[in-house]
Formats: structure tokens, sequence, C-alpha cells
């Protein structure tokens, strides 16, 4: 029970720090002191005393896009278990109601940017669908993968299996797939190389194009969104790649804590590093992971 | 408005069977050599008949306002031929006579093309029906010879009872086989499906809906009876399935999504979701026949499930996609837009069916597909070697796909601004077609948050395969979730409203104010800037370039202000009709007509055939 | 009473030959044709026997045949009032009587039990419908006639051969020459087998090329495309039927004769129906005239029962309905067929288009004619070619029952590709309205015969079964 | 009397022969003309003397001998042609096909069995021989008359044959068999004027519309 508390807890209220870390760590390398750790729960506070402009062109679904986005996350974050803790609710086959609970979220997404009827929303809303549609089949065959290695359907127990030995003992194919979960990781959650939420043009973007039009309330909610969707998927990254327990139960919210906030360094670092690619790539880079975890999981078949 | 009469009807009746016993038999003496006439309820026919009464009612309220009798002339011979349409589909799910069942079948298939060419004037509707004609009718030929061949073996023109067919393999590989192009091409399964995306584009809707979420399943039925009849089925029958379920499934949602003609992109989903439905019944046989009992009864369950799920909520978007032809008069995508606002109701229902569509939850789509997913990734941990479990990423990449088509349909019908003037001013209203759709999606939805209602009645037909009780709590070890989706399900509606009433509360208090979209400092934007479905998907398309393979005809600009006549074009290519067909038949015309020498003209050579088949025949009874 | 057969169309060819009037002779022929039906339905309740020498009789394959040809006749009759009222430019004297005397000799067709009479009935008949292919009286038409007929008579002629070879081996073999059905089956077993080889080729040869079977059929084609469409009928569904009776006789006496001259004879009779089916389906294809069309359609469907009655067996069943299917699903075509030819004035697919809206009743039982003769359901055809196709399985002749198949499938394609565009559609504005219009007279014949074509195929009455199974019991299956 | 017959016998091959050699329309007729007396002499000699016999070989002549070739020779007459059987092939090849069918004849006889008063008689060479020569005749001439004349030539051909069985066959299907083939002639024959008038020319060359493109 502390633990579902602690879980909800969690879940709720770290997601924009994660951001704020990797703020300041990409201000770090740019010799910037950087906003400070928490202005995205500013940012977020503030847009929500703020008043909203609605586009004359939009419908209902522009309204409902970010709600409906908010409302899948949150479930979606109920599945995953976060650290060595089982998470609140778990059945078997939970991961296929995880991965389309983000589909249903980044349909009203996409769906609430062609609302705008603006080109620059509709192209984004466009790469968002495709580059999430070639990430999905990586992250299944990687969830294949580890249920093959825990003999069970349900996340809980999925990413809670993975430990030091399992490491030792299946090096190659953990390493593997942890790199695609990674590349899934980034381009699910718009980093660089796949995205730059940062960049001024709006021709390149993808993640931030689509939510141009949203104001107020609904664009806080956004963030949010985005900020949940880092903390929910880099949990599973974590729970693969870091798997340490020290087998206490509230040491461990510690670690998990922690290790979040070291892979939101691990994203600043990445993203200070490199270099966006050419939307082009983009697709050739996701088709790679797939390989990657299917070659992760012919290892583990092996 | 005797369809809904009949339908209802049917629907008392199927009501009575299901609260009986399942096993109604009506033996008619029919004078035929061909033995008694047989007609018979069995759960597989039930399981069909469900959505068949439900959707054919439904088209038929819708039709009264769609195609009124009082505005068309031809709502006579349409009105005919949906009854008969109607009729024969519940005969052939009734008929346990072959030669009846072939007689149920063409009358079928006959009333569909009659149904699609109402348009008389159109000239595509009729190319399209002539296409759909021939591919019916030669899979008609590989029927008669399937129940031929099942005479040979049992001397009986009775379907035989199900389990009771054992025969040599070569004779078991070539009945299944001939149903397979039989039932399959009337299914739409790829590489039989060229007929489908013309025939379902250029029907009236309601027709289209029917056609697709109706006529397709009998083809799924007939294998699934076919499947029923034997003792034992080949391994690789089931295989073959799932290879050819997985290859449409993806190449049919690659197709969809290349498509500008939105009753296509519907068409071409069919094809996709017809997949989706082999798939599982691909993975049942597999299952059956290697003895994993999970992935037999998630296949079955999963089929069965998308089979009735299919046919809700695509009936639902061709029916919607009926009253946005009817505003905005055209079916290109790319030239509506903004229609939400005019039909909100319509709107909003098509959105749930997109939403089932691809399979999001929490409505009914997503219930079909989790049991496949299950049966993969059960697979996935339990076989030595997995190669089923390959099965959940393709239903991702397909359900992506899939979504790429949904929004990209939806977002170009119903959300920004009209892109062209013939789709700003016609007349458009939700008007009372809207109601069935209604009932439709409310099916849909009902079955989403409570997939309990439909497995308990799917259960049954399981039941009739695997000739036991089907224990869901647990299946060596996997339990299957429903009550949790039920509970997640509503917990993420309850969300979606919480959040709502937050949302307005909050909104109800700050400033608001309406502008135009922020259209990135370009001062003077137009509806045509908009960007369009084509554009949407292109990405995608060109991924999947192999089968979509649209044609793009670029104009050469030349000079500072080209010609306004210099457009772009893009028109998407049926790789199979247009590049293999259509070559095939002019080079077979080609070589007859050379062959049609023969009748010259010439009458002393005429005689001379007489005296040389003379001879021929003298030489050969030497 | 068997005479009768054929005197009340003989009376009433002489009754037309005296009616001076061009717009009151037509009127015969339906009288005829009426107190015909009642007489062969009379028949059929309750057949005489035999006459005395047992040249008469009416056995359950002639009685068939007849009840084919009387029904069809009847139609063409009342068809033929509302045709030749449109026709009142040229005297329809000699259709009227040639009509008729054709009726008259094959009536004697089907009650002849002695094979030399009934090759001088088939031979009338041959001569009886020259003038009336030769109705329209143009260079076509001539050009049409003179084919038939010669073509026509060498084979008849040649049958006439297989005859005397046939009554040679009797003679050979008893020294007495017969060629009475009954007496030639008793002694089937000991004729001389070359002479009864011989025989039997060129009597397939000889009734092969009247009925049209590939590739002795390229007669049809013309006959059928220039001759009025109730003579088309009447050849398609009477002319060839008779001949098939001639050969279903030949059967009978190989069936008597012994295992090898079957065996040889069936062989024969499933190649050549395959062959007339492949001819069929390439000439088909892309066929631009819609009457050639159906002529090539018929040959198809001689050489389904050619091949139903070489397979044998339970194909025989198959075989005899299709005679009867065939041949009034045929009129149905021919006849709707002449009213869109009347309408367009051309019969051409190039011309010819949208007959669906400009003759709604015409291009819809043209269409519905279509469907039955591809075999599609609930059309009578269709429980006939299935018998076939399923009795081909049966006996395990997956090659024959395969090519069956793809050659019904090539020829549905091919027939859709004409009919389709030509009846559905819509009309080109260029075509040049005539006189024509759908009238009762003209439409309710075929429409009447498109009902029974249908009942047959649904819930044929059990008199008619009966029937069928003596005609096969006659062929040598007990059912 | 066998002698005699089968002299006539081989007098029936020559003027097959005749026929395919000669070019004249006229000639032609008159050669079937004296082919069809011989065929009516011929059931005398070899049959015994009887009332059935009589009326057969005065039936034949009249029918083939007399009506027949003058019904063509009227149309002859009567389309303003006197000469020119115009063959496809050439009258040397022809008759040299004509030889080796007559050969062919002897040997197909050959294989067959006969009744033992038949064996000596040249009855089945000459009738097969006879059949073959018309079919020749039908397929390399190009007249519609030449036609005809090929026609009559192969009923010949076959009569020969029946003569063989005069006796046993009932008069009534001879009489109908002649009957049958004088109408036919005769509706050929009107074809023919049709066709003269239509395409003032006999050539069946010229009827060559209805065929497949």
């Amino acid at each position: 029970m502390i633990d579902i508390i602690i879980h909800c807890t969690v879940a709720l209220l770290l997601p924009p720090l994660l951001l704020g870390v990797i703020t300041k760590t990409k201000a770090a390398f740019a010799g910037r002191i950087g906003a400070p750790l928490l202005q995205s729960y500013y940012d977020i506070f503030k847009l929500f005393r703020k008043g909203s402009v609605f586009s004359t062109t939009t419908t209902w679904v522009f309204r409902a896009g970010p709600l409906v986005t908010l409302a899948a996350t949150v479930t979606a974050a109920l599945l995953v278990p976060l650290g060595r803790h089982n998470a609140p609710l778990s059945f078997d086959g939970d991961m296929v109601l995880f991965a389309y609970l983000f589909g249903l979220g980044r349909f009203f997404t996409t769906a609430a940017a062609l609302d705008t009827g603006s080109s620059f929303e509709g192209m984004g809303a466009a790469r968002e669908v495709t580059f999430s549609c070639l990430a999905e089949p990586t992250l299944f065959i990687a969830l294949i993968t580890l249920a093959r290695m825990s003999g069970s359907l349900r996340l809980s127990t999925i990413l809670t299996y993975p430990s030091p030995g399992l490491w030792l003992a299946t090096g190659a194919s953990m390493l593997l797939l942890v790199a695609a979960l990674f590349i899934i990781l980034l381009a699910e959650n718009c980093r660089i190389p796949f995205d730059d939420p940062t960049t001024h043009l709006e021709l390149t973007m993808i993640h931030e194009v689509m939510v141009l039009d949203h104001s107020g309330p609904a664009f806080g909610v956004i963030l949010y969104s985005a900020a949940l969707k880092l903390l929910v998927l880099g949990a599973v990254f974590v729970n693969v790649a870091l798997p340490v327990s020290t087998g206490d139960s509230l040491e461990d919210w510690g670690l998990f804590v922690v290790a979040m906030l070291a892979l939101a360094v691990g994203i600043g670092v990445v993203e200070s590093v490199m270099a966006r690619l050419r939307l082009l790539r983009i697709p050739q880079l996701l088709v790679g992971a797939t390989i990657l975890s299917a070659f992760g999981m012919l290892l583990v078949l092996r | 408005m005797l369809v809904l009469v009949a339908s209802s009807i049917g629907w008392y009746a199927l009501f009575c069977l299901l609260g009986g016993t399942l096993g109604g038999i009506y033996q008619l003496d029919w004078p035929m050599p061909f033995g008694p006439a047989l007609f018979a309820v069995d759960p597989l026919s039930a399981l069909f008949l469900f959505p068949l009464f439900l959707v054919s009612g439904c088209v038929a309220l819708y039709s009264l306002s769609y195609w009124p009798a009082a505005e068309r002339s031809d709502s006579a011979r349409l009105t005919l031929f949906v009854g008969v349409f109607t009729a024969a589909m519940v005969l052939v799910l009734l008929v346990r006579n072959g030669v009846l069942f072939l007689m149920a079948w063409e009358l079928m298939a006959l009333a569909a093309y009659f149904l699609l060419t109402t348009e008389q004037h159109n000239r595509e509707a009729q190319k399209a029906g002539t296409i759909y004609l021939l591919a019916t009718h030669s899979g008609t030929m590989a029927l008669f010879a399937l129940f031929s061949l099942l005479h040979r073996v049992t001397g009986s023109f009775l379907l035989p009872a199900p389990h009771s067919l054992s025969t040599s393999v070569t004779l078991e590989a070539v009945i299944l086989v001939t149903a397979l192009i039989g039932f399959g091409g009337k299914a739409g399964l790829m590489p039989l499906h060229f007929w489908l995306p013309g025939a379902h584009a250029n029907a009236p809707s309601h027709v289209s809906a029917m056609m697709s979420g109706l006529m397709l399943k009998m083809g799924v039925y007939g294998i699934l009876r076919t499947v029923l009849l034997f003792v034992d089925l080949p391994g690789w029958f089931g295989w073959l399935l799932l290879v050819l379920g997985g290859w449409s499934a993806l190449n049919g949602i690659a197709l969809a999504a290349g498509q500008r003609d939105l009753k296509r992109l519907l068409a071409c989903s069919s094809i996709e979701n017809i997949g989706i439905i082999f798939i599982g019944i691909g993975m049942a046989l597999v299952g059956l026949q290697t003895g994993a009992q999970v992935l037999f009864i998630c296949g079955f369950f999963g089929a069965f499930l998308h089979i009735v799920n299919h046919g809700l909520f695509k009936s639902v978007l061709f029916l919607g996609s009926g009253v946005v032809l009817h505003s905005s008069g055209t079916r290109e995508m790319d030239r509506m837009g903004g229609l939400a606002k005019r039909m909100p109701v319509t709107a909003a229902l098509f959105l749930v069916a997109s939403l089932a569509i691809c399979g999001l939850p929490p409505l009914n789509g997503f219930v079909g597909e989790l049991f496949l997913y299950l049966g993969a990734l059960y697979d996935g941990i339990a076989s030595p070697l997995p190669v089923l479990a390959l099965v959940a990423p393709l239903l991702a990449l397909v359900g992506g796909m899939a979504a790429i088509t949904f929004v990209k349909a939806y977002g170009t019908i119903f959300l920004g601004t009209a892109r062209s003037t013939v789709a700003e001013h016609r007349h458009a209203a939700d008007g009372p077609m809207v109601g069935p759709m209604l009932l439709l999606a409310v099916c849909c939805l009902a079955i989403g948050l409570a997939p309990l209602l439909l497995v308990r009645m799917v259960a049954p037909v399981v039941r009739f395969y695997s000739g036991a009780d089907v224990n869901l709590a647990d299946l060596g070890g996997l339990q299957i979730p429903l009550m949790p989706l039920t509970a997640l399900n509503l917990l993420l509606l309850a969300l979606i409203v919480v959040l709502a009433v937050c949302y307005r509360l909050r909104l109800h208090g700050l400033p608001k104010a309406a502008s135009a979209t922020w259209g990135c400092a370009y001062q003077a934007p137009s509806p045509r800037i908009q960007y369009t479905g084509t554009s949407f998907s292109e990405m995608m398309v060109n991924l999947v370039g192999y089968v979509a393979a649209p044609q793009r005809l670029k104009p050469v600009l030349a000079g500072f202000f080209p010609a306004r006549t210099a457009t772009f074009s893009y028109r998407p290519v049926e790789l199979l009709l247009d590049r293999v067909l259509t070559p095939l038949f002019s080079w077979i015309g080609l070589a007859f007509s050379y062959m049609r020498r023969l009748q010259h003209g010439q009458l002393h050579i005429y005689v001379l055939y007489v005296f040389a088949t003379l001879f021929v025949l003298m030489i050969w009874a030497h | 009473m068997l005479y009768a057969l054929v005197l009340i169309p003989l009376v009433g060819a002489l009754l037309a030959w005296v009616i001076p009037d061009n717009r009151t002779r037509p009127l015969v022929l339906p009288v005829i044709a009426l107190a015909h039906l009642v007489l062969t339905l009379l028949l059929l309740w309750h057949a005489p026997p035999p006459s005395a020498n047992g040249w008469i009789w009416l056995d359950p394959l002639g009685k068939l045949v007849l009840l084919c040809i009387s029904v069809l006749f009847s139609i063409c009759a009342f068809y033929a009032v509302g045709y030749l009222a449109y026709r009142q430019e040229r005297s329809n004297r000699v259709l009227c009587m040639g009509l008729l005397v054709c009726l008259a000799a094959m009536g004697l067709v089907t009650v002849s039990q002695h094979l030399g009479l009934l090759w001088v009935a088939l031979e009338t008949t041959t001569v009886a419908m020259a003038p009336l292919i030769y109705f329209n009286k143009n260079a076509r038409s001539i050009e049409a006639t003179w084919k038939y007929l010669l073509i026509c008579s060498v084979g008849i002629a040649l049958a006439l051969l297989g005859l005397l070879f046939l009554a040679y081996s009797t003679y050979v073999a008893q020294r007495d020459a017969t060629l009475l059905l009954s007496s030639l089956m008793a002694t089937a077993r000991g004729l001389n087998q070359g002479w009864l080889h011989a025989a039997v080729i060129f009597l397939l040869v000889g009734y092969g090329s009247k009925m049209g079977l590939a590739p002795l059929h390229t007669w049809k084609p013309d006959a059928y495309g220039e001759a009025p469409g109730m003579v088309g009928a009447m050849l398609a569904g009477g002319l060839v039927n008779c001949a098939f009776l001639a050969i279903l006789r030949v059967y009978q006496v190989c069936l008597a004769s012994g295992s090898s001259e079957l065996l040889f004879f069936q062989r024969a009779l499933v190649g050549m129906g395959l062959l007339s089916m492949a001819f069929a389906a390439v000439f088909m294809a892309k066929q631009a005239d819609f009457k050639r069309m159906l002529a090539y359609s018929s040959v198809e469907h001689v050489g389904i029962l050619a091949i139903g009655l070489g397979l044998g067996k339970g194909a025989l069943f198959g075989a005899l309905f299709h005679l009867l299917n065939n041949g009034l699903t045929k009129g149905v075509l021919f006849l709707a067929s002449g009213n869109i030819h009347r309408s367009y004035g051309a019969k051409t697919t190039d011309i010819v288009k949208g007959a669906m809206t400009r003759l709604p009743w015409s291009g819809g039982l043209f269409m519905a004619g279509f469907i039955a003769i591809t075999g599609s359901p609930p059309f009578a055809p269709f429980i006939s070619e299935y018998t076939i196709v399923s009795s081909a399985f049966a006996e395990g002749d997956y090659l024959v029952a395969g090519a069956f198949l793809l050659f019904l499938a090539i020829v549905f394609i091919g027939m859709a590709l004409t009919v389709l565009p030509m009846v559905m559609g819509t009309p080109s504005d260029t075509t040049p309205p005539t006189g024509y219009r759908d009238s009762v007279l003209m439409v309710g014949p075929p429409l009447v015969t498109m009902l029974i074509i249908l009942v047959l195929g649904v819930w044929p009455p059990a008199a008619l079964l009966g029937l069928l199974k003596e005609g096969v019991a006659l062929l040598g299956v007990q059912p | 009397m066998n002698s005699l017959a089968d002299q006539l016998l081989v007098l029936v091959m020559l003027i097959n022969l005749i026929m395919l050699g000669s070019s004249r329309l006229i000639f032609s007729i008159r050669a079937v003309a004296a082919q069809g007396v011989i065929l009516g002499i011929l059931p005398g000699l070899i049959h015994p003397f009887s009332l059935h016999l009589t009326g057969i070989t005065a039936s034949v002549i009249l029918a083939k001998g007399i009506i027949i070739p003058y019904l063509i020779s009227d149309a002859v007459h009567k389309a303003h042609i006197r000469r020119e059987v115009e063959p496809f092939i050439g009258y040397v090849p022809t008759l040299f096909l004509g030889a080796v069918f007559t050969a062919l004849a002897f040997v197909f006889a050959e294989k067959l069995p006969l009744a033992p008063e038949h064996k000596e008689l040249l009855f089945v060479p000459a009738s097969i021989a006879t059949l073959l020569t018309g079919f020749l005749i039908l397929t390399t001439r190009r007249k519609a008359i030449s036609q005809v004349i090929g026609y009559l030539v192969l009923e010949n051909g076959i009569f020969v044959f029946g003569l063989l069985l005069t006796e046993a066959m009932p008069f009534m299907v001879e009489a109908g068999a002649l009957l049958d083939l004088l109408v036919g002639i005769f509706v050929m024959g009107i074809v023919i004027n049709q066709i003269s008038q239509e395409f003032s020319s006999l050539d069946t060359s010229r009827l060559r519309a209805l065929k497949e493109e």
C-alpha cells in the first residue's frame, strides 16, 4: 500500500524535475548557468494561470487532445513498475495496453494538431505518427525478449526481473536490448537526435510544432504529459539498464529517483554532444533499433 | 423497410436460439438429386449471424434517408437487392447442403454485384463491378471444385459433421487450397484482394458497409467451416493462413495509407482487418496442431472477436463516409476538411470508429487484438522457437500504420477548414442517418468497456472447435485480463471526464480569446495551405513504396511564372491489378486474337476442318 | 397420337401457305404451338405404345427433347407474332412455313426409333431451317445460309455413311441389316467391331457438325449471328437438341455393344467437348457481336453436353437436364438479344450500350439469361453444370474437371466483358432511336421462360425429375 | 454380273478423276449426271430383281441423273457462267491428291471385314474414293456451284456404299434420303441464285464477310 502511494507520488511529482535536469545539463555543457532545476514546475503553474487563445478553425477535438493524452499517460504510469517495486496495477499482457495507451494519446495529439488546419502542425503530426509507428515493433520485441527471460507476461515481473546476475549471464543480449530501448526512449520523447525541442524553426520540429496553437492550461497539460511520458519510458529503460536492488523498499525508491535523474543527465549529455539527425535518416535509425532488438532476441533464443 | 422487419425477426430468432440449445435443424425434402435441403444453426453460424442482423438492420434504417425512395428512381432495385443480399448471406450461414450453399453463395455474390452497380451511369462503378464479378465468379469455380471434392470424400452433398472428415494427404491439401482460393478471394485475402478496393469504393455507402462488414466475413466463415470439417488438419495450413494473414494485414494497411479516396481507404483497411482475422485463425490452427491450447484459444478468440468488431466499426465508418459524401459531394479526402463543425455527431461517431479500428482502448478493436497479442506473447515465453511471437511486433507495426491512416482520414475530412469550395457549399447536416450509426458506435464502446459480454457470446464457438470447455481464467498459467481491462478502461474514461471537468472549470475563470491559427508569421493563409492527407501519409507511403507505389506526375516548370495548367498529380496504384492482372489480360486477349484467325470465313477450309476431325478420330481409334 | 405430332405442324404450314395476309399469318404460329404443347403434355402424361413395326415410339429421352422443343417453340411462336408485326416490310410466309415444317421434323426426330428415319427427319430440319436463316435477305445472311447449308449437309451426309456402316456391321454379323434401335441394341454385342467403330466415328462427326461441336462448329456463329432472334433460339434450343438426341441414340448402341466401343465414344465426346469449350472460350473473349457471342456460347454448351454424356454415370443426369436448361436459356438470350438488336439497329457492342436503361425488360432479361447460362444459381443451368463437374470429380477425372472449370471461368470472363458494358453502363447519345419498344408479346415469352428456368433451378417438378431419371436409366445408369 | 459392276465402279472412280482435272463447269455437271446414272444401274447388277429395286433404280436415275443436274445447270445458266472452275490448288496437284486418296481408299477398305458375297467387289474402295473426291472438290474449288458438285460427288460416294445394303434397307428411308437430297439441292440452287444476284459472282472466296477479326 505504501508502495502504491509512493508510486503515485513519484509518478506525479517527479516528471518536471527530469526536464529541469536535462536543461541544466545542457546548460552546463554550453557553459551557462541555465534555468533553475525547478523551472518546469514554475512554467506549468504559470500556464495554469494563463488565459487561452483558441483558433477559430478548431473544434472540441483540439481541446480534448491534451486531456486524453494526459489521461492515457497517467493510466500507463499505473502499469509500469518504478524501480524494484511492482506497479499498482498488473495483469497478464498489460504491456499491450501500456503500448496502446500511448497510441491513444498520440492519436489525439495528432488529431488536435490537424484540427488547427496549420500546415506546420500537420507536418509535425505526420512525422510523429510515422516515427512512432516504426518505433513500436522494437518496443514489443524488446519486451518479448525480456518476457521470455522472466517467463511472465506482466510488466511488473518482467521489468523487475533483470538483475546483475542476468547481466552477467546474457550480457550481449541485454546490451543490445538496452541500446534499442534507449533509442526508443529518445524517439518517443522527441529528444535529440530525433527532434530538437528547443529549435526555432517550425519546419524541422516534430512534437513542439504540433502544440504550437495550444495555450494556457492546455499547454501546461501538454508539458506535464510529455514529462510524465519521459518518466514512464525512462522507468522501463532504467529497470532494464540498472537492475540494482538494495533489498529495502524505501532505499530502492531512493535508488530509483537517483537513477532517473542520472538518466536525465545522460539524455542531457546526448543532447549536448549530438546534432539532430536529418529527418530522412530517422526511419533508418529506428529500423536499426528494431534490428538490434531482434538480434538481442535471437541471442536469447540461442 | 422490409429488410428492417426481417432483421428484427432474425434478431428475435437469434435470441431464441441463444437462449435455447443452439442446435436448431430444419430439413426440407429437396427434389434435386443432392440430398435433402438441410438448414441448421450452430455456434459458428450464430457468431456470424449476430453482426449480420445488427448491421443489416442498421443499414436498412440508414438507407431510408440515405437513398430515399422518393428521390432516387433506382431505389426499388437497390432495396430489392439489399433484401436478396441479406437473405442470401443468412442462407449461406444456415445451409448444410453443399449445392444449396453454392446457390446461396452465388446469389449473395450476384446481389452484391447489382448493388454495387446501382449507379448505372457511373463508369467507374461499372468497371469495378465487372472486376468484382469476374473475381467472385472465378472464386466460385474453386468452390465448385471444393464441394465436388467433399462430395467425393463423403459420398454425400450434405456437409459432413464437424471433425468427421479424414482423407488422404493430397486430397486434403487440394480441398484446403481450393477453399482458400474460393473463400479467401471473397474475404479479400491478399493476393486475391484486387477486386476489393474498387468494389467497396464505388458501391453506395451503405452497401459498402454491408459488403465490407458482412460479405467479406462470409469468406472467413467459409474457411472456418471447412476447417471445422476435418478430424485433423495438416500443420502447414495454419502457417499458411498466418503468413497470408500477416501479409494482408501489413500490405492492406500500407495500401490504405496511400489512398486519397476515402472509401478506397476504408476498403483497403478491410483487407488489413481480414488479415488480422486470418492471423488469429492461423494462430489457432497452429495451436491446434501443436497442442498449444493457449495459442488455440487466444487465436480463435482474437479472430472471432475481431470478426464481430470489424463488422461494427467498419459499418460505422462506411455509413459515416456516406454522410460525408452526401455533404461534400466528393470522395477525395484532399478536397474536404472542416466537416466536424457542420456535422458534429457524425464527426464524433467517425472518431469513435476510427479509434476502434486502430485497436485503441477503450474501444472494441483493442479487445480482439489483445487476444492475438496474448497468444503471440505467450508463444514468446513458452515455445522453444517462438516464431509466432513475431505476430506481436507485426501487429504493432500494423496498428501504427492504421493510426497513420485514420488520423489522416479523420483529420483531413473533419478537422481544419474546407479545402475546396465544393466541400464548402454543399448542404450539410447530421440528419437522421446518424441514428443507426450511433447504435453501432455504442455497441463498439460497450464491447470495449465490457468485453466479457462479447467473450461470453464467442466462447461457445471456441468450444465448438475445441470440443471442451474453455476456462479463460486460467490457461496454462495465462490469465486473460478481461476484468482488469474493464476496470482500467473505466478508469481511463473517468480520468478523461475528471480532467475535462477540471479543465472546463479552470477555463471558466480565465480570459479567453479566439483568433486565426498561428501561421508561423505567414500573413495570408488560405485553406489550401493546410496539410493534405496525401502529404500526411507520404513519409510512410514512401517507406512501403513496394506495395503502395503511387504514381506521381510532376509538371515541368519553366520560366519565372509557370503556366497554371502545370499541376502535380498523385495516384495510388493497385500493384496487382494495374501492374499484373491488366497486362496479363491484355496479353491473353492478344494471344486469343491470334487464335481467332481460325474462324477466317473461308468455307472450303471449314470443310477441311470437318474432314480433318474425321481423320484424327480414325487415327485415334486405330 | 404420335403421328399428330408431325401432322399438326404440317397442317399449320399448309395454313400459313394458304393465308394471304402478312398480318394474320403469324397468328397460325401460336395456335399450332399451343396445340402442339397440349399434345406434348398429353403424350408426356400418357405415352402410347410403340407403333407396330417399332419405328415410332416416344421413349423418355425423346420425351425430354420433345418437351424442350415444344416449350421453346410455343415461346418463339408468341414472340414471333410480336416480332413479325415489326417486320411487315417483307413477306413472312416462308418464315412461318419453315418454322412449322421444322417443328414437324423435330417432332419426328423425337419419336423416331429407327435411326434411318431419324436421319431423314434431321436432314429435313436442316433444309427447313435454311430459308429461316435467310429471312433478312441481305449479303451477310445469304453468306451465313450458304455456309450453314453446306457444312451441315456435308456433316449429315457423313452421318448417313455412318448409318450405312452401322447397318453393314449388322449385315456382316447376321446377314440382316437393320437400323431399328431396339433390334440394334438387342444384337449389339455381336456387331462387327471394325464397322461399328467406323460407324461411330462417322456418326459422331456427322451429328457433331449438326450439333456444333468444335471444330465442326464453324457455321454456327455465322448462322446464329444473321438469323432473326427466334430462329436463333430454335437453332440453339431445338436443332442442337435434336442432333444431341441422335448422338444419344448412338450412345445407346455403343452402350449395348460393350465396353470398348463405349469407352472410345465417351473419350471422343469428352475430348471434343473440352475442345468445344476451349474454342468457345477463345472466341468469346472480346467478341464484339453479341449474337455471335451467343453462338459461341452455344458451342460451349454443346461441349458441356458432350462432356456430360462422355463422363457417364452421375454426369448423365446433368447432361440430360442441361439439354433442357440450355435450350430454354438460349431461347431467352436469343429473344432478348433480338429485341436489343431491333432497338439499336445494331448488334455490336461499340454501339449497343446501356441496354438496361434503354430497354429495362429486354436488357434485364438478357442479363438474367447471361447469369443463368454461365452456370450461376439460382437458375437451372447451374444445377446441371454442377452435377457434371461434381460427377467428374467423383469419378476421379480431375483433369477433365479442372479443365472444365477453367474453361467455364474463361468463358464467364469473356462473356461478362461483352455483356456487362452492353447491358449495364450508359447508352451513348449518338445511337439513333428506333421505333422499337418493349411490348408484352416480345418480352412476355422470354420472361415466362426465365421464370421456368428459375423454378427448374430451385424446385423442379417431381415429374420432370422422374422423366430425367428414366432417361438416365436408358443410358445405363440406375440412379 | 459382278465383273460388270466392278467395271462400272472403276468408271465411277475415273469420273472422279476427270472431274478433278476438268476446268469446265458444265462438263463437271454432266460428269456428275453420268455418275448418278451409273449409280442407278448398279443395284440392279448386284441384287436380284425386285419391285423395291426397280423403284430405287428408277428414282436414283431420275434424281441423280436428271433432276439434280438440271437444277444445277439451270442455276449456272441463270448466273451466266460457263467455264472456270477456279480451283484454289492447281489441277495437277488436285489430280495427284485424288490419286493418292483413291489409293488410300483401297488401303482403308482392306482393313474392314466384308460380308462374304461382297469380298470380291470394289464397292468399299470406290465409295471411299468418291467420298474423298467430293471432299477434295469441296475444299479446293472456288465457285459455289463447284461446291455443290463436290457435295453431290460426296453423296454419290455414300450412295455407292449404300448399294451394298439396298436390299436390307427399307424403301422409305432411301426415298426419304433421296427426297432430302433433292430438296437440299433445290434450296442450294435457290441460295446460289441469291448469291449471284447479291454478289454478281459465284465466287465463294468473296463470301468472307462473316469472320473473326
